[in-house]
């Protein structure tokens, strides 16, 4: 009950400000908080990362294996994105196997890197149709102070970054960097109205769980949506969404970049 | 599936259709006798049928919400519904289909009517082809007018594809596997009129540019689609009505 | 509670109906409701049947793969029967693994197609004691108003009757019909008291679940039997139930014949 | 396990035994003290273990019913109980024998005198041969008397197999397996006499004629069984009486 | 509730007892029960044994198969051991997966015969690398009153004991004894403030579920000790039970060997 | 892991260490904004998390305890945390590592004020080293404090190992793997000194002079342990004054 009075209080502040066209932490509607990205933190890992989205933290672990690839793409590897939601990181998650929040949270984060073709596939293939690379990118959330999704999106990225191939440990070739190709940034704004806030946090998140994720690769183009939450979008305000995304997502990649050029 | 070499070709598609052309519709209401509601529906070669049951009381009690109805959606397969036998059971892409499929019925059912209570809606595909989860969504519609749910307006249901480059309306199989794109919307129609977005996903790779050339598509076969919906509604009413 | 009042009501009226040698829907005690059957309806499957018995709706779909034999059976295909009751179909089932009764279906339904040797296994083998035919029998209840086992038997041996062996897909060698030798037809009666009621309603089923299956091959043979439901059962009532099934099994092998034939 | 060329010989079976001979039975009564009623139970090389557990009030408590008490029945087979190792937990068969001698229990136990409680029968089978269902339900039966529960009468159960074309009692593992057919039967006896049928399933190929034969080789088995579970609890009984 | 004061009622004696340095059975604090045991009960597995300690009941069975080595042990086969607490042993035991309990008590046995090197794994290889033999110790207990785990040891290497290799039936030699190096004997004590009861009972138990298992081999060292409950231990005390453990090893081992030589 | 041919050599251990010399061990308090307390905790190779809720009303009903609050511990392994990639869920050696260690922390948490409510402690290894458990334990005890819950002392833990015929402190991976013993240990320190055990194991063959041996070697390891939680949890409070 007092959880229910507490959510109701930071719903109406959480309006009100919005009513005099302000964030409460202060940010603009389209700013991500300060992101922080930390990678090689899991020596056993073949790659690892971990971000930082204001309190919101989420660690990244990428460990691949030899498999045979699918028989239409006998020459490719493979990607395999799973998300744990461990109650460590709310108590509104429970343990057990997933349930269609992290379902729905590593589809979407596998669809980002999938369709942005990320991952050079064909680079991964050891012998056609026997032996090619399975990429598990393990997402482990920490601390859920909202917007899990994009955190997520951007460690797995800064994690496959981070990654070498383990071809030595494997027998078959000398270690080598996965190759990237591409760098997809998800942009995830709460829709308040006809108004939207990018990268919401949890206390925002009070006001209804009304999201819509636009997923944007280094070229500007869309490779993914989402629309989540029982609500109804307008035309018009899905169309400024995307204007904005695109925005937020090239603010976002700079800061990876940036990271990057400095430990690289 | 082997790769066909072009997919489109002389602005015709590979099954003969237009770009903006729908695949041959199938409606039939009240194909169950013990749901509230139900629907048969075929889309090109997806056969769905949909069962809607509620407003019922919402069970285990820790469920209910005393504000509104808990609406609850379960899209699945059957083993034989598609080219190599699916194991029963949900998978990780059935759950991502009921999860947005709900939340767009639960923009659109007017919940509140019914405190404590809960809604369900199960569909169940026969045989998928690409776009089950819109033919899915299309045939609960209309199931859920069938059960007497008021909502907001009909949901309706259709997805947009790039393919060798253009958009095509209402992808099936091969379009959907070797297209670039594939965007499913579900919108509200209310007096014949196009409201706002229920559903929506995407993947693959388009400019902004082409994401608004695509709604446009989708709203054009939406309107198709709903005035279908409608159709086979009115045709049962008139047939109680005679029947009565 | 409302529930239980119209089942306590719907009891008695089946119940005082019985009294007149009547039953609700003014059939006789040894009649099967109208029966219909579609098959060919699901273009992907090996074969499929949809039938309807008055209003109890199923749908049998048949995959085929190809796998091992079993090590004492070397040179014969496998049949697998699997019975999902989906809550579409009834608000009494629910989501999840099989429960006791659809695993009972389709044990039942297996037992029938087994032991008439409905179809000729011996012609299911591709190499012997390395590669079989293994045929996946799926039913699918869509709508249950009584009965389902017997809607589930009868659309079972239909589908089966529409299968091609899909040789050719698997490259080994040119599809053919899968070769049927029986047609088993199980007949379900629900006991009341010393009557008993073939075919029995979801409506006539209020009086208490206690059902007797009888499954008959062509010679008029018993190939399965099945008591269902806490009951206690007499032998001259088992007696009278097992002459009554083989004179209803033989008028719905007419009609499933004569449908074949109507398609063939 | 190899077919033999012939299962009967000389009118006499593999084992020895006559067409209408039952495999030694062995009963031993309270063999746990856990449980409220128990018995440990032998038939050929069926060793069963049946405990009951009960009346007791149902947990939780949406599967009380208010005017009777609910029956459970597990039937499990140890992992070392068969020829493979068998993986714990139930398969399909397990759960479909549990229904069916749950059933058969439902019958007999006077359940309306317990109204809001469980009865539980567990029975755990160490060994299989043929027939261990039928071993389980004998045991459970000594059991439920052990424990006291009130019953119309005893439930016995044995098995009839059709095997080289001829009828035989209690088949063992290899008529079992090739055999053309088997039913397994459980009665209620009371006052000495069988009253009616509890349990009947059968699978293979009979005749009707031949059924109506299988049903009196059975009855002959089961009055045989029924006199050894009589004995077996009379003499529990008479060593209490010693011991009190 | 009848329940609950049953306990307590039950504990206040045991105290009550424990004040004149008495258990309620009369034994000793370091005696364990009367020890029965039963070998080769079970004919179709290859080594099996009931062992009741007082009215304490577990069968266990073994089970053997051929598979493939751990990679790092190559010439080495495997021993997997699992528990059932069937519903039938207990009435606070659930059907379903193994809870928390059953799992320590097969992992507690495991690493008794593990550590003390009770089976020579080095002879049960078929082909180095590749086929060796995995014995399957299954443990099914029957009636639980009190201390099943030491009751499960014993039964685990009296069965292991009572072992032949299967090795004609599947083709790969002659049967053979499976070779048994050593006698591991758990011993586990109850521990009440600064005393402690050796094998307890159920009725001992109700006093708290604090146990301290010890398991002994046949040279007096220590091979696997397991503190079960959530009480404080102090150091002298734990001292105290690894000497009365040691003593009361030798004379369970003495019981088992006893027993061995007479059915040998 | 090929075996060294020798783990002790000259007195030290391959990663340098002397016999008694703990790994490295870094603490950071409050590490979680979400938790009611947190750590970040390594020790070695080993990076583990802890986090704690509660006390807060045990649900469902039936696991609440009138008289005081419950317990529950969840050990999970990161599917990164291993060379080998390790499936998510629980596995066997989790669930036993969760129960000792809950045992642990009821033994030493003043459960009696907090009736029906329940503490939840999740510990997630990020990454796994030998020792992964001991390291949990010590990151739990710092959450603990972090979240206000009233302990008996301070739970610390520490594990020794027999290696080479020798005991060592700490033992990480080979060590673990190819010693002949290992010890894990956690011990309820209060006023700066032990003063009992509260996890205790054992795999491995060791006598019990070496036990002995063990405990004191345990207990010099666990006083460093100590002074580490100690001044990590002053730090904390320290900046908070600071900031506050």
């Amino acid at each position: 009950m007092a959880e229910d009075i507490l959510s109701e209080i930071k719903k109406d502040y959480v309006l009100s400000k919005l009513r005099d066209e302000e964030r409460i932490d202060g940010r603009k509607f389209e700013d991500f908080r300060k992101l922080e990205i930390k990678t090689s933190i899991i020596e056993k890992a073949e790659g690892s990362a971990l971000v930082r989205l204001g309190n919101t933290q989420v660690v990244v672990g990428i460990k691949m294996q030899i498999g045979e690839p699918f028989p239409d793409t006998p020459e490719k590897g493979l990607i395999i994105v799973n998300a744990e939601l461990v109650p460590l990181a709310s108590p509104t998650f429970e343990p057990g196997p997933p349930d269609e929040n992290s379902v729905e949270l590593a589809r979407v984060v596998d669809r980002g890197i999938r369709e942005s073709e990320a991952v050079d596939l064909s680079k991964l293939c050891i012998e056609i149709g026997k032996k090619v690379w399975i990429i598990f990118v393990d997402i482990h959330a920490l601390d859920d102070d909202g917007n899990l999704l994009d955190a997520s999106a951007i460690a797995s990225i800064c994690a496959l970054l981070n990654t070498k191939v383990p071809a030595s440990r494997f027998g078959v070739g000398e270690d080598y960097e996965l190759p990237i190709m591409d760098l997809p940034v998800s942009v995830t704004s709460l829709i308040v109205g006809d108004k939207f806030l990018i990268d919401p946090t949890r206390d925002e998140m009070s006001v209804g769980e009304k999201t819509l994720t636009i997923t944007v690769d280094k070229n500007d183009n869309i490779v993914a949506i989402q629309k989540s939450g029982g609500y109804l979008l307008s035309e018009s305000l899905f169309e400024e969404v995307i204007d904005a995304s695109i925005r937020a997502a090239r603010k976002i990649r700079e800061e990876i970049i940036k990271y990057c050029s400095k430990i690289c | 599936m082997f790769k066909p070499e072009k997919l489109i070709f002389d602005g015709k598609r590979i099954d003969g259709r237009t770009l903006d052309q729908l695949r041959p519709i199938k409606i039939e209401v009240d194909f169950l006798k013990r749901a509230d509601g139900s629907c048969y529906l075929e889309m090109g070669k997806n056969r769905v049928v949909a069962a809607v049951y509620g407003p019922r009381e919402a069970y285990p009690r820790h469920i209910q919400d005393p504000t509104k109805a808990v609406i609850r959606y379960r899209y699945n397969m059957a083993p034989f519904s598609v080219e190599e036998r699916k194991r029963p059971g949900p998978d990780r892409r059935s759950v991502e289909i009921s999860k947005v499929s709900k939340e767009a019925f639960e923009a659109v059912i007017m919940k509140e009517l019914f405190p404590r209570s809960v809604i369900d809606i199960f569909v169940e595909v026969l045989q998928a082809d690409a776009g089950s989860r819109t033919a899915c969504i299309n045939a609960a519609s209309v199931a859920l007018v069938d059960a007497g749910i008021p909502m907001k307006g009909m949901l309706t249901s259709v997805a947009v594809a790039k393919v060798d480059g253009v958009l095509v309306l209402d992808p099936m199989k091969e379009e959907d596997n070797f297209g670039e794109a594939d965007i499913p919307f579900a919108f509200l129609i209310r007096g014949d009129r196009i409201e706002s977005i229920a559903l929506l996903q995407m993947d693959g790779r388009m400019t902004k540019e082409e994401i608004k050339e695509a709604i446009k598509l989708a709203k054009k076969g939406a309107m198709e689609i709903y005035q279908m919906q409608r159709e086979a509604i009115m045709k049962k009413f008139l047939e109680e009505g005679e029947n009565g």
